[in-house]
């Protein structure tokens, strides 16, 4: 689903990720840790090629940042959903329509655009601000809307970018247990965060450590199994 | 849920309507401007055209011809084809004429013993007649005429109308390439502005999966109903400028309809094509 | 570091350069278009000037009058504070001129038994002297010449040339002001669109605790800069244009550098004021 | 130093504060808690008067809701050091110029300026990092040029919107400490978290609770004593 090849991502800088090779498989469920600066922003970039390694090579689902040109990345985009770290909701429009919105980008059918999102944004326990423009929503507010939207197009991987760094507890069960679902059903999963409380929660999932852009520990050793537990 | 270009179009007005207002004035004015332009240009040429109905060849007569040879010579005359209208002047006339004109002749008169000016006919050509060549046919054409003694064609002045007219044609050509020039500007710029304004959004499109055309559609819509509304405004604008001038320059022609519709569709099709080429820049740079 | 103003100003230019290159051409284009109008003003100016100098008290003199009592006449005229010169003309140059102006003319000659026109003199008056009723004083002190037989000041084109003086005075005024609003709008425009893209920042600015005057001087600056620099592309622009038909016109002239320069401050000053109105009406917003 | 009198704030949506009366003392040290959509930005947001309560007043160093004008918001701002959820950093400058902006706008002499921003800069680790524009920092470095910018002017009152939200354990530490050493020095701390851990770590500080809008929990009681352990 997601391979590195001696990737390296240099900016004016310094390099942000060194020399990484790793492999994710279908429906695997990965915790990306490192460090404030370590790379991990910097290798969910890369994997849906929003920058592209100055050296070596990614492929994701069937795309490889060698042959893939800037007018077919929207096909890569359509088979990977992004949380990020700062949310990046389309301003001014509400909830509904943030979700709506990609769900219609990817061609959903129109009637099934508005029943879906609602039910999206009940899973995320959004159901009753879904009319809110985003700007009047709170932060852990906005940051759930971004996840129902990546969840949305029903993706073959989802990026998730500390995805519950604006949550509460509770909030944080709730998002971590409907992506772990839709995990089961098949979606890959790659979740930076630095809540080693989570990772230690979810135990069952691989983990990845990043230190100064290098990869410095895969819980799933040489032996790239995937053992996935509810 | 309507098209999702229409929506994302109106999505843009509603949540920044201030902007979409400022560039649909930004092209309001500069079509404006090219209102303006239109008005000057178009009584330029009607200007023109009165002029140009007057030049004429003017054909001195004999002192003793008579009614009957001048008659004919009359309707000879206009059965031409390039040939609109002959008018008899008589030698009376031609005195009167003359004395209106130049004031050092109203001193003439009863003093004089006989009246010096021949009578003389007057021919008006066709439209689009100041052509030196074909005036020279007519002209003659007109000499050929037994009762015709001299023709005089203002050669003077069918140069220098010729002169005026191809200077009108460069300066209206230049101007207006100049004013076009600007309006492009002006307009490409208020998108340019806009789409800079909504970069953020057009990012995140893109990472959500849209492609580039759907991302641009909106835009184009938007560019063509900034340039529709522009355009109107930009008449309306004219038109009041128009109706002030009117009041003391009451020659002064409202330009054709067809110049109106023309403007105002171009204008559309012009916000059209600056936001097409504002977001292909756009998107090619993020 | 140097002072924040200047620092602010700057840092707004290395980060949106795009931005304020937009901004300050669009201003250019603005006043581009009132550099043009000013050409035209301008030797529309120049021309009825010279049709004013032409505007001239023409006092007939008696066929008889020998050269001693014309020359007295030609300098007690010329004494004048309202008198400019005073030209004589002959009976022969009187001939001369008509059959030049009037080609019916050209038939009289040598067969007349006497010349009919009278000798005469063109008084022409000081700048300014067009007012029917400063030239109505120049003619009863000419009729007072007792050699002076008559005395003729075109009265039509005197009123015609008035009339005209104050269509073009209102076309001038109504046009102008519909350029000077144009431009402004679109200035004050521009600043509105520069002030929107960045709202995020002018916000984190009171945010952090930065006075109203602080956050508004880069402001005022940036807006000056884009006038200035905007006034003198415009400069540019108009003088390019100016230069392509004036190849063709040769009659034309450039503006006088003095509404160059007063183009380029207003541009400035007008530039700064923009963005004053624009900002406090944002500040106020936010 | 910071007092709300029976404070509501209503929103279009609904009320966002409710009937909320607080009083924080100079130097004290407050945890607001509270799940995600509670009131706790709303919270804050009133404190530096960015938003105006609907009723009731709020009082902060000697500016009250009633009375200050838009106009003179600036003194107070000046009092208030902001650390917001979103950052919300001047683009397009390096973290030393947001620092140095900070410090200019409130009139410290252009001498001590570079000096003063790049050490708070390396108080939170990002002395190298102090020349690059904002925009190529990774969303832990940002939150810490945040922190410095809200540092910088020596405030009477800080403010901080989940500042450790997208921070590991060890870059919190290391914040933590920081705030809290400045705090003994007689700097009031208002701290906007979710973290549960971390106000279990602080033990000795305050802990406010928001609930749907009400205060529903205030650790130190009736009795509004301060007792300050580092
Ligand atoms: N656009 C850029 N230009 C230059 N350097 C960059 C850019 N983006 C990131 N970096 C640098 O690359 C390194 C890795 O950044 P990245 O955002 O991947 O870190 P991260 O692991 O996501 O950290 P955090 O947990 O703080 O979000 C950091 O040192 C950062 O300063
Ligand atoms: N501008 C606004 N307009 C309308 N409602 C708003 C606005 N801002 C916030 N709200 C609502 O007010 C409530 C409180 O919001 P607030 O941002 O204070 O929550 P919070 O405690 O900071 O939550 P989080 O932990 O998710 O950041 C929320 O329900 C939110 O939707
Ligand atoms: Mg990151
Ligand atoms: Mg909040």
């Amino acid at each position: 689903m997601i391979r590195f090849i001696r990737v390296t991502k240099e900016y004016a800088s310094g390099a942000a990720i060194e020399d990484v090779s790793l492999d994710i498989g279908k429906g695997e469920f990965v915790f990306l840790t490192g460090h404030s600066g370590s790379g991990k922003t910097t290798t969910l970039k890369l994997i849906h090629l929003s920058e592209r390694p100055t050296d070596g090579e990614v492929r994701v689902a069937g795309f490889s940042s060698i042959r893939t040109t800037p007018r077919d990345l929207w096909k890569l985009r359509r088979k990977v959903g992004l949380v990020f770290q700062d949310f990046r909701l389309l301003p001014g429009r509400t909830a509904m329509e943030n979700v709506g919105f990609a769900l219609e980008v990817t061609g959903s059918p129109p009637k099934a655009i508005t029943p879906k999102a609602q039910r999206l944004l009940s899973q995320v326990g959004l159901a009753s601000k879904s009319e809110r423009p985003v700007e009047q929503l709170s932060g852990g507010e906005r940051q759930r809307v971004a996840i129902a939207r990546a969840l949305a197009t029903e993706p073959l991987v989802l990026l998730a970018d500390e995805p519950t760094g604006n949550l509460d507890e509770r909030a944080t069960r709730g998002v971590m247990d409907l992506i772990w679902e839709i995990n089961a059903l098949g979606m890959a999963v790659v979740m930076a965060t630095h809540d080693l409380e989570l990772v230690r929660r979810y135990a069952s999932a691989r983990v990845m450590e990043l230190d100064q852009g290098r990869l410095v520990y895969d819980s799933s050793g040489v032996d790239r199994a995937v053992t996935h537990t509810t | 849920m309507q098209s999702p270009t229409l929506r994302e179009a109106l999505a843009a007005l509603r949540r920044a309507p201030l902007l979409t207002g400022l560039s649909a004035g930004m092209v309001a004015l500069a079509l404006f401007v090219a209102g303006l332009f239109g008005t000057v240009t178009h009584n330029l040429q009607v200007a023109l055209q009165s002029v140009e109905d007057r030049v004429a060849v003017v054909a001195y007569l004999d002192d003793g011809a008579g009614p009957a040879p001048i008659d004919r010579a009359v309707a000879d005359l206009e059965a031409r084809d390039d040939v609109r209208e002959v008018r008899y002047v008589s030698q009376d006339r031609a005195l009167e004429i003359a004395r209106a004109e130049l004031p050092e002749l109203a001193e003439l008169g009863a003093g004089l013993a006989e009246n010096p000016f021949p009578a003389s006919l007057e021919i008006v050509l066709q439209d689009g007649g100041a052509d030196p060549d074909a005036i020279a046919v007519v002209a003659q054409a007109a000499a050929a005429i037994p009762i015709v003694e001299d023709v005089q064609y203002g050669q003077e002045w069918v140069d220098r109308l010729h002169a005026l007219r191809r200077l009108t044609g460069v300066a209206v050509m230049v101007i207006g390439a100049a004013f076009a020039v600007v309006g492009a500007l002006i307009i490409g710029t208020a998108i340019r502005i806009a789409i800079f304004a909504r970069r953020d959004e057009i990012y995140i499109m893109r990472l959500v999966g849209a492609k580039d055309a759907f991302i641009r559609r909106p835009f184009l819509l938007e560019g063509a109903f900034t340039g529709v509304v522009g355009g109107a405004a930009a008449t309306g604008l004219t038109w009041l400028t128009y109706q002030t001038l009117h009041r003391f320059l009451e020659d002064l022609s409202w330009i054709p309809s067809t110049w109106v519709v023309g403007g105002i569709a171009a204008g559309g099709f012009f916000g059209m094509l600056a936001s097409a080429v504002a977001v292909r820049r756009h998107l090619r740079e993020v």
